[in-house]
């Protein structure tokens, strides 16, 4: 038996889970599932994991709640905070950051994260926030993206703009799977249904032609434990 | 030598019409809205807008305002209060010259014309994304002269004028950011003018007392313009947040 | 995961022998004298030399023990003691392969190592000099593609470890300069490993209280060596001038 | 009547008058002549005057006494500090630093300077330290070249290698007289000789050949002013 839980709970168990100890994490804008992610990770089974959030540089924040700007002056919690230029040269240098938290307005079977816009980027239908640091994806270690809205127009075949490639997508998640490359053809699959939620489901709310393993396995529920510690996390219920 | 102006007279003295201005302040922190305010209320028109990795208001305002010409910012947005209504509006009816870019391309841009670079090789990773070729005026080709491999590269930015927001400054000009530096130094450094919008005066020592690197002499100041609250909407890191109800009602406003 | 290593396992476990090593502190400032002495005692060969702008005895120490191959440093001297005695005879005899390099070349091309970019155009004014033309292994030509004109560009450096001395560390490893950076922390951040001597240890508060920009993550330091008064004979800012009196008898039998 | 009066003294003076109010000098490895005549000009006609001391980056140090090291810890005085990266930068910038106090091994008829060394490069008689920043001397207003050793040595014909070009030498001074460029040929003349020296003897501890004006103008030495602030700055005596 598990706790109720929601689904962003789930997601940043998940993401917490794809980080390993020692590891280096930088995330972006909107930084609250990736930063729940990182200390949750952090707390239970990767204490030398590290994680810069965003435009601010700080490195290991941990402020009294998860907050959702990236540059928030409470962000200062951390013991070091670097220049926001220096996270962009370790950004293209490679070696340095093993973890890029990403997402997208549109993402497609390969992975690809488009911020740009939605038609063509000329005379866009619906013009995004712009690509920022996408562009390096390829340079860190491995990505990992995750969305709120898993539905046919963020998951797409093609993305119309590629801000971000998926050369390195290791891992999707989202509010009703997991999804990974097809080793092979590096084509994203279903990884796992979250409780509760059909294969079918996430096929017919995904824009492109989703692989199925055959079982489909169920992506393990938040633990007690995890629970706990995102209750301590998260005292405003920013997840809930 | 620093001059001391209101907002006023530091947009009217500093800012060419038509110039290439940056503006500094990354996201909902540290913008400096009392100078921004000010072009709008004196109606500068813009030639380019040149803003940090990740800008909002400070320019979805002045791109409202019909001031801006021709735009290069690699994330317009609110975060977590949503898109940038009135730069999603520019770009998609295209009354407004938008130069694709990205975060480490503008951040060196900015470094060669801080340096005098003519221009500067970017990671191959950038060659993966759509953005190097989607904007040749940024964007071009080289061939590295040492491994003879093609690299894309980007050109030097190097605005007229630079208005960012710092901590504090003394009465000679020098000033304190008095907070995380975002990519602002590099941007002060790289600007032809610098107007700095400050929370406070303070005495000489307790600039004095700040650490290397944290501080920016006043022979690169060429004005300072004391606006207590001046970020506000905007939070100012160790004065105020973000006013997020005043942020909702812009944007509120900003999508009719 | 950052180490905390005596000197000796230190270099023992982070310099490879005929890598490429760089060696921070400018003049007599701020140089990690406590590795650089492990190195001459280990004996360990250095390929490449990799200097702050201006070095002193941290590379004239190794250069007379005949550990370095290949030497990439802009100014070598003692300042106001005089010239560096074995890098002269070296130089002078030809028992080390000097790379001809400047101030402005040398930082850019750790910030290239630094962010991935294959190399760095320079500023129109080194044409000028004879030095990019003397060294065509860090400069070459390009022409830049944005202008068509031609500049020289040097090659991005990616030292396999950097040798820089800071003031504190804390428990995690943590590291705060505690003085002024030089081109320390550009140095820091192009290195493939990183090790930092410090003067002491220091509550975890104590780093976070700090300045942006002023400190180093844990996961850049590879290892911290707490050596107390192991920047002498050079000044560790905060804690002890250089010793003139050991500078000038270093010079005296170096001479010999 | 003037006070007795030390070369190093009248040099600090010499270089002083050449920087106006409101400039930023910038100087190298053995400052304590530059530091000197900054502070001087700073304290008599330049208030406003800045200067940047070498790879410490510090902006505008007063010390107790002067400093024969650029990254001396004592240095801290100043109100600023820039990281020497950033120093670096408005170096090769140009607009932004407006004097560069050089020197050199060898100086030529054309201002050149040489820190490499005498000799074949390749395999000099003499090594010196190396160009440091002088490659970029000719991106900076203009340059100003100062050295204790007059003698045919240091000033020749043409130098062995050019660290930095003279493109923008504007002033020479040395413990015997001062140069400066003919604004026609960019050769450096003579512009005048210092109290008690004559134009011959410069020509003749002068390595290449000097054009010499009619009548020779006299250095203007010390004044009572300049003298007491020296006295003041300088209470070790490192100039006389």
């Amino acid at each position: 038996m598990s706790a109720p839980y929601s689904p962003q709970q789930l997601m940043a168990c998940v993401l917490a889970r794809a980080f390993r100890d020692g590891e280096v994490v930088v995330m972006g804008a909107v930084p609250a599932l990736p930063l729940a992610a990182c200390r949750l990770a952090k707390a239970l089974h990767a204490p030398s994991l590290s994680y810069v959030v965003g435009g601010s540089g700080t490195v290991n924040p941990a402020p009294a709640g998860l907050l959702s700007q990236s540059c928030d002056p409470e962000l200062r919690g951390g013991p070091v905070t670097l220049p926001l230029h220096e996270v962009v040269l370790l950004e293209g240098r490679g070696g340095a950051l093993d973890v890029f938290c990403a997402g997208g307005l549109q993402i497609d079977a390969s992975g690809n994260c488009n911020l740009v816009g939605v038609g063509d980027p000329a005379r866009p239908k619906l013009r995004g926030p712009g690509s920022v640091g996408l562009p390096f994806l390829p340079a860190v270690g491995r990505t990992v993206i995750f969305t709120l809205a898993h539905n046919p127009r963020t998951f797409v075949e093609r993305v119309d703009f590629v801000s971000g490639a998926g050369d390195t997508v290791a891992l999707v998640v989202t509010p009703l799977a997991t999804m990974e490359p097809d080793p092979g053809t590096r084509r994203l699959r279903l990884a796992s249904v979250h409780p509760g939620v059909s294969a079918d489901e996430v096929r017919a709310r995904t824009g492109f032609e989703l692989p199925v393993p055959e079982p489909v396995p169920e992506t393990p529920p938040p633990t007690a434990a995890e629970l706990a510690v995102l209750a301590r996390l998260d005292p405003a219920g920013v997840l809930a | 030598m620093t001059r001391f102006l209101d907002p006023e007279r530091a947009v009217a003295g500093l800012v060419p019409a038509g110039g290439v201005v940056a503006v500094g302040g990354m996201h909902a922190t540290a913008a400096p809205m009392a100078l921004v305010r000010e072009l709008a209320r004196q109606r500068v028109g813009i030639g380019r807008l040149v803003t940090s990795p990740s800008t909002s208001i400070q320019a979805d305002l002045l791109i409202g305002e019909g001031l801006v010409e021709e735009l290069v910012a690699p994330y317009v947005g609110f975060e977590d209060l949503g898109l940038a209504p009135r730069f999603r509006r520019a770009v998609e009816e295209g009354t407004i010259r938008l130069l694709e870019s990205d975060e480490g391309g503008l951040t060196h841009a900015l470094y060669a014309g801080a340096g005098g670079l003519p221009f500067v090789p970017l990671p191959p990773a950038i060659g993966r994304s759509d953005v190097p070729r989607s904007c040749p005026e940024l964007y071009r080709e080289v061939e590295d002269p040492f491994t003879g491999e093609r690299c894309w590269a980007i050109r030097a930015l190097r605005p007229d004028v630079a208005l960012i927001a710092c901590a504090e400054a003394d009465e000679e000009g020098n000033v304190a950011f008095g907070r995380v530096p975002f990519t602002d130094r590099v941007m002060a450094l790289a600007a032809r003018a610098l107007v700095v919008q400050v929370e406070r005066l303070v005495p000489v020592e307790s600039i004095a007392a700040r650490e290397a690197g944290t501080t920016l002499p006043a022979f690169l100041v060429s004005a300072v313009v004391v606006a207590p609250g001046g970020c506000a909407p905007t939070a100012s890191p160790g004065f105020y947040p973000r006013d997020e109800a005043a942020l909702r009602a812009y944007l509120e406003e900003a999508r009719l």
